[in-house]
């Protein structure tokens, strides 16, 4: 088969099996004879979402993001105001890459914004977004 | 080192055409193993044992295909299985 | 509250889609028209305004619900349709546990059904529209329900979702008459909903004992593969949303549809093909 | 915007939602996913007639309830396997502590993330031994890991690579930035062992824990199910000799008396926890607290992201100095 989705965890080691005589074959030191399943949710409609990543979470909308990622009061001097749009985790890949931010945004609020990303916590929005961003599953 | 795994009915398994389907209970993972990871897990089934003992238990029951790397290859196998949780030192 | 409402029940699940504008909840009630109404649903979808300010300017859809996706993009208000059925889909991807849902289509014929799953785009959804119009039941085009004590499955009979040129098949077979809604430029190209013909909606109720297990795939030569059981146990978890929350149950479910059903990956150029491979197949390996 | 009491009554009062019809049914359920307290409200409401269309949703419930229970256990047990060669207390906190002791909130109860406690010496060597058994900084390079360590009161969560499981390592239960400051040491040397050696805090601790988390994050979220905890724990160890006593110690001890007084006013004003006779008089600062955690509408919205009223609640609570009224209530409790 060469269409699955699974052709990775279903190696060969798989052909090493028990014989009917009650031969036992152990397989090679290297080789691999569990595959564990895991959640699959990448097949649903999930997917096609683009994931999005607000700054600051909304939970504390207003607040500014200062140079070192952290939500201060707004107006405070130095620090950049909310992002006027949610991130896209394709933006926030390409940053934290180093490259160029989205266009028209100020390079040095970028970095700020993603800054601030990477110190998001579980449960704060984006998280899930940037977590996938640094767990790719496949 | 001490091997042990949880008693036989901590799992559910099916057998597939040459493979093993373990539902293991306590973790509710499904795991896809092959020979001889069931044959291992039932050997530990008489109690803890080290790599020694174990491959004893083996042969006793099978004809071992290449016995001179038992020890290496099961101690292999242990550590696949423990990264699953399926066996652990006792 | 949400301003505009539209309760349906599809199968055995019942929704509640609330919504902050007309648009998405009238298609719903056209498209769904003559399903059943719940009283108590099982799930809640809710499409909100992105921003308050925006339920007017430039109106962005965000999908949310009993459950949601904390980083899903908003849609346009123009695929407020398609906004509507993502958030229902939502709902049963990450909520559902009465039954294990295989991200898969069936169809039924004298009791015993055929389900079709694989990636997107591998033709999942035509085949099972296509069947429809040809002496089959339709059971559902995105989700199978296998009964997790009974093994029989559970018709869902959604509108079916036919992306780009599909929509010109099924109007070939004729069913043109139920192509009711068509969105251009979603992030899945041009989507047209077909609605199910009066059987697959009339008898929504009534199981089917599963008998074959197919694995399509649109573009290539017509030829067909055994596939073996452990392989199509790993296929079927990775189709399905909640087969490791079930835990135990989905695994004796899923196990004993694996153990018990013959399974084969088909590739097929056209429909006339792979009409004509699933009847074959049908008639030598269904149980 | 309060249609959470519905859920709360019918948590305090199972028999009260015979009462309901279809629409207060469909606004209970969805609140109350909302709020994750299907679980619990499922089996509370387990013994009552229900309506047709409403109890597979709450079979559902406690079967994923159970799932998520499981699977909580199983992460302490992978956590504990890989610290057990250390020698060093490991606590459970928050749902899976309740899970593994089996105490009253953990009945339907969900689990996030496993949280633990251990020595703040011990961290280092903590963090490697999971990093040796599997789990990895959910952020791995260009996070600045230097502000975790030194401001938080944890390790930066870690994921386990193949179980896609976080874990919180804790060293003491509130930021170092908090104002407050819990004894941790006293934390873990009052910790109880549990047969399989995880441990679990002190039943008062448990407590302050629970209240702490009240105000944490200063929004509140999640607060119904806080309080829920702290009425099941009250309600599970107020008979115990001495227990009032050691919680008035234990909430001084780390400077939480406040907030331990106000969880517990709450969750009696709530949820009827027997701490005093009679319900609270509550002040207007508390009504306004209530209000904030019954926010919630029939379609599971809650008000809109922090308003001002969040802010005020907030600044307010910061302020406030330890009232008259919370020495007086303390004082009654130290002579049950």
């Amino acid at each position: 088969m060469t269409d699955q989705p699974n052709d990775d965890t279903a190696g060969p080691a798989f052909d090493a099996r028990a014989s009917r005589r009650g031969m036992l074959m152990l397989g090679a030191v290297s080789a691999s004879m569990v595959v564990t399943i895991r959640p699959a949710l990448a097949q649903t409609n999930v997917s096609v979402l683009a994931c999005e990543i607000p700054v600051p979470d909304p939970a504390r909308a207003g607040s500014f993001v200062a140079a070192d990622g952290s939500l201060v009061e707004p107006n405070t001097p130095g620090a950049f105001p909310p992002a006027p749009r949610p991130l896209t985790g394709e933006e926030v890949k390409t940053i934290l890459a180093g490259g160029p931010g989205p266009a028209g945004m100020d390079p040095q609020a970028a970095q700020a914004y993603t800054r601030y990303i990477e110190k998001l916590q579980n449960g704060m929005s984006g998280f899930t977004c940037y977590a996938s961003l640094q767990n790719p599953r496949g | 080192m001490l091997w042990r795994a949880d008693p036989p009915r901590a799992r559910r398994l099916v057998a597939l055409d040459g493979l093993s389907l373990i539902y293991h209970r306590p973790s509710g993972m499904t795991h896809v193993v092959a020979p001889p990871m069931p044959e291992i897990l039932d050997a530990l089934g008489e109690g803890p044992a080290d790599v020694a003992d174990i491959v004893s238990r083996l042969a006793a029951r099978f004809d071992i295909a290449d016995p001179a790397d038992a020890e290496a290859v099961v101690s292999a196998r242990l550590a696949e299985l423990a990264e699953r949780g399926l066996v652990f030192a006792a | 509250m949400s301003r505009h409402v539209a309760m349906l029940r599809v199968g055995p699940i019942a929704f509640r889609v609330g919504s902050a504008w007309k648009g998405p909840t009238d298609a719903l009630r056209r498209l769904y028209a003559g399903y059943p109404v719940p009283a108590v649903p099982d799930f809640t979808v809710r499409l909100e305004p992105q921003k308050r300010w925006r339920r007017w300017i430039a109106p962005s859809v965000a999908i949310r619900g009993d459950y949601q996706f904390v980083g899903a993009a908003p849609l346009s208000l123009a695929h407020g349709l398609l906004a509507a059925e993502m958030g229902m889909n939502l709902q049963m991807a990450l909520g559902l546990r009465r039954y294990l849902l295989l991200h898969a289509s069936a169809v039924e014929r004298d009791g015993r059904a055929v389900i079709m799953t694989g990636h997107s785009g591998a033709g999942k959804s035509t085949l099972a529209a296509l069947l429809s119009e040809r002496g089959w039941r339709f059971l559902g085009d995105e989700f199978v329900l296998v009964d997790l004590v009974t093994g029989q499955l559970r018709p869902f009979p959604r509108a079916v979702s036919l992306k780009n040129e599909a929509a010109a098949v099924m109007r070939a077979e004729g069913a043109g008459d139920r192509l009711l809604f068509s969105l251009d430029d979603t992030p899945k190209g041009r989507i047209t909903y077909l609605r199910p013909d009066d059987a697959a909606i009339a008898r929504m109720d009534e199981t089917a004992r599963p008998a074959l297990i197919l694995f399509p795939r649109f573009g290539d030569a017509q030829a067909v593969r055994l596939v073996g059981p452990a392989e199509v146990f790993v296929r079927l978890t990775q189709a399905s949303t909640n087969y490791v929350t079930l835990g135990e149950p989905g695994f004796d479910a899923l196990s004993a549809l694996v153990r018990d059903l013959p399974a084969r990956a088909i590739d097929y150029p056209d429909g006339d093909s792979a009409v004509a491979l699933v009847e074959r197949l049908w008639a030598e390996l269904a149980r | 915007m309060t249609s959470a009491t519905i859920l709360v009554r019918a948590l305090r009062d199972p028999a009260s939602a015979t009462a309901l019809d279809a629409a207060g049914w469909t606004a209970l359920l969805t609140v109350a996913r909302a709020e994750s307290l299907i679980g619990t409200l499922a089996h509370r409401l387990a013994d009552i007639p229900l309506p047709p269309a409403v109890s597979p949703t709450l079979a559902d419930a406690r079967a994923s309830a159970e799932t998520v229970g499981r699977q909580a256990l199983w992460e302490a047990e992978m956590a504990r396997r890989a610290l057990a060669p250390l020698g060093v207390p490991v606590i459970l906190l928050k749902g899976t502590a309740f899970a593994a002791a089996g105490l009253d909130p953990s009945i339907g109860r969900s689990i996030g993330d496993l949280d633990i406690l251990v020595p703040r010496e011990a961290i280092d060597q903590v963090e490697s031994a999971l990093k040796a058994a599997g789990w990895e900084w959910v952020k791995d390079d260009a996070y600045d890991d230097a502000y975790y360590r030194r401001w938080m009161h944890e390790l930066p969560p870690l994921i386990h690579k193949d179980r896609d499981r976080m874990i919180d390592v804790h060293h003491t239960i509130l930021p170092m930035t908090a104002r407050q400051t819990p004894d941790a040491g006293a934390l873990v040397s009052a910790s109880i062992a549990l047969p399989d050696g995880l441990r679990i805090l002190a039943p008062a601790d448990m407590i302050v824990h629970a209240a702490c988390h009240l105000f944490a994050d200063g929004d509140l979220a999640g607060g119904l199910r806080n309080l829920w905890d702290v009425d099941r724990l009250l309600r599970q160890f107020g008979n115990d000799p001495g227990f009032w006593s050691t919680l008035a110690e234990r909430a001084a001890l780390h400077e939480m008396e406040r907030s331990v007084h106000l969880a517990m006013r709450l969750s009696a004003h709530l949820y009827g926890t027997p701490i005093l006779q009679g319900a609270p008089r509550l002040t207007l600062f508390e009504r306004l607290i209530v209000r904030r955690i019954q926010a919630r509408d029939g379609w599971g919205r809650a008000p809109h992201p922090f308003t001002r009223l969040g802010f005020y609640i907030r600044s307010h609570w910061l302020r406030m100095p330890p009232t008259m009224l919370a020495r007086h209530l303390w004082t009654k409790l130290r002579k049950r």
